[in-house]
């Protein structure tokens, strides 16, 4: 165990032990963690080594203190660390609320959830160490130096592993797909959509419409502007080609649409 | 000192192979006639006390040096390059619970994989794509290969350091599995005689 | 059956050994206070009528197998060869977008595929032209074989992994591919258009 301990690259060497001063707390690089989880696990290892029977709500505040504390230095945070406190802040109150046998699934069982997906960690964490401490080839014992080989003759047997077939794969799907990626960065309503759309809901009614009527619905505010941008000008070029009729009352006004007769 | 003619073809077929063997492979060299079971574990039992012995990976055989003798042997150059914690912890997950999705890895890390961490593995050669899960999405599992095995001297799966006590703990078992066996201990121990028709409605 | 301490030493350190070593050399790994004259004809006893033997050639000791086993570790006559990057790359594209035509792998990775590259996949056994695509010029078309699902452990075709997973597993990774498309730029720059045919399977 000692060598597992040795071999284990934990970038936590202090382990935030309770009663340890907050100037203390702050010394520990927040990019040594992977993550909030990760953190979480430090601190109940520093309280208890049975993960089941550490305390929650205490875990919870030390959490909450060192977030706090960090965000107090200005360190930047990612989001997931944040959101993890959230959900902390929350499971709280709720275990120090009365308890509503309606809450669904209930604050204890959120808390055991979180203990055994710590426990999770903490073995895997474990179990690595104890991997990389093993008697490894090439480093605690060695194959023959220089094997005679066993295969002699003329006649190729070809190799090639599943990872050299994959990676070949991906190698070419990147080399000739390039624009696809920028494409799918940001999404466009092209001015061909938009005619298509336009003429095809525009159809024989002689009433004067808002063009904004035509727009399609659109959650991502970049494709929305570009629908917009994209019906007007396919409104221009449908009232080029005789197609419609375009009305505004005034600079800003709606602009209004009505089909040819 | 001498030994039998089948041990001593055996003993140069392994010594002169440049990887480790499968019985299949040894006995494509050695023809059908020999008791290659029987024969490897003389073998394994000739060389017991030397500094060279004869191990089995995976099902494979290879020589290799004595573990104990590691501090003659090792050079700066030898120190393999140093995996980092996320790829560590990914390996011992993929090895412990083979086979698993990247999903099912992130569930337990609490982080996303980064890309590269099973890249890098699947370059060492310690990890394989190995199918996929049969559900939605049909996302790609992974499992470790026989080099792994090789590289941390594992016989076989079972030889994982502490594989029958996580087990025997139920921390290889999904978190549900878990917290319903942890919740029918606790009713046990709460109300040991009460009506199992009661006990039903409770813990929904 | 065990050795002495020193016998040991002296048998890993001449295994792990990647040339043949000289007193010399062996002494700076056991340390001076061994008699190695003594040890080293130790050992060659111990291995007297062994499958391996200890020589020395030269005043440099290495193991070897034993003459007289040689006609056993030559009975197989192939040698693993690795394949060209443009014909993984021709193997992929066969594999994940079968059948294909030469005119659509020249497509999709953008450079000339040899017929050389082709012959060298079907010599393997996997793949295999499947059919004439009925379009002008009747094209041959190819897909795998049983032997490609079997030599890379796939169920079928199924199990390789989509476009996602590569780019979560760090396979499409557009830095070193820019790189290596410059790198295979400046190299056709330098050899532009030889005659495909010729090249043969060894166009990197």
């Amino acid at each position: 165990m000692d060598a597992a301990e040795d071999d284990w690259d934990a970038p936590v060497t202090v382990a935030p032990i309770p009663d340890l001063a907050r100037e203390e707390l702050l010394t520990i690089d927040i990019d040594g963690w992977e993550g909030p989880l990760d953190l979480l696990l430090d601190l109940a290892r520093a309280q208890k080594v049975d993960l089941l029977s550490i305390s929650i709500t205490e875990l919870v505040q030390q959490y909450l203190d060192f977030i706090e504390n960090a965000r107090a230095l200005r360190l930047e945070l990612a989001a997931d660390y944040l959101v993890m406190a959230a959900w902390l802040a929350y499971l709280k109150s709720s275990l120090l609320l009365p308890s509503d046998p309606a809450q669904e699934p209930s604050p204890e069982e959120l808390a055991l959830r979180l203990q055994l997906r710590l426990q999770r960690l903490d073995a895997m964490r474990e179990a690595g160490a104890r991997l990389m401490a093993r008697d490894r080839l090439g480093r605690d014992v060695f194959l023959c130096g220089a094997p005679e080989g066993l295969h002699v003759g003329k006649s190729a047997e070809w190799t090639c592993t599943l990872f050299d077939l994959l990676s070949a794969y991906g190698r070419v799907k990147a080399r000739t797909a390039p624009v696809l990626h920028q494409v799918s960065r940001r999404p466009v309503w092209s001015l061909e959509q938009a005619v298509a759309r336009l003429s095809l809901m525009i159809g024989d009614v002689p009433d004067w419409r808002d063009l904004a009527v035509f727009l399609p619905q659109m959650s991502d505010a970049d494709y929305a502007r570009s629908a917009l941008a994209s019906t007007f000008t396919a409104a221009l070029e449908l009232a080029r080609t005789g197609r419609l009729e375009l009305a505004q009352d005034g600079a800003f006004a709606p602009i209004l649409v009505r089909p040819m007769p | 000192m001498s030994l039998p003619d089948h041990l001593r073809a055996l003993e140069a077929v392994l010594f002169a192979a440049d990887t480790p063997m499968t019985r299949e492979a040894i006995a494509a060299y050695l023809g059908d006639d020999i008791d290659l079971r029987a024969a490897l574990s003389d073998l394994q039992a000739q060389y017991a006390g030397h500094g060279i012995e004869l191990v089995e990976r995976a099902g494979r055989w290879h020589f290799q040096t004595a573990p104990d003798l590691a501090h003659l042997l090792r050079r700066e150059s030898s120190e393999p390059r140093k995996l980092s914690r996320a790829a560590v912890e990914t390996l011992a997950i993929i090895a412990y619970q083979q086979p698993v999705s990247r999903a099912e890895i992130e569930a337990i890390r609490g982080v996303q994989v980064a890309k590269g961490t099973l890249d890098v593995l699947m370059e060492a050669g310690w990890i394989k794509p190995a199918g996929r899960r049969e559900v939605p999405g049909r996302p790609v599992i992974y499992a470790v290969t026989p080099a792994f095995f090789s590289h941390f001297g594992l016989a076989s799966r079972r030889d994982l350091p502490g594989l029958s006590e996580l087990r025997a703990a139920g921390l290889l078992d999904p978190i549900d599995l878990a917290l319903e066996a942890l919740e029918s201990q606790a009713l046990e121990a709460v109300a040991p005689d009460t009506d199992m028709d009661n006990r039903g409605g409770d813990d929904d």
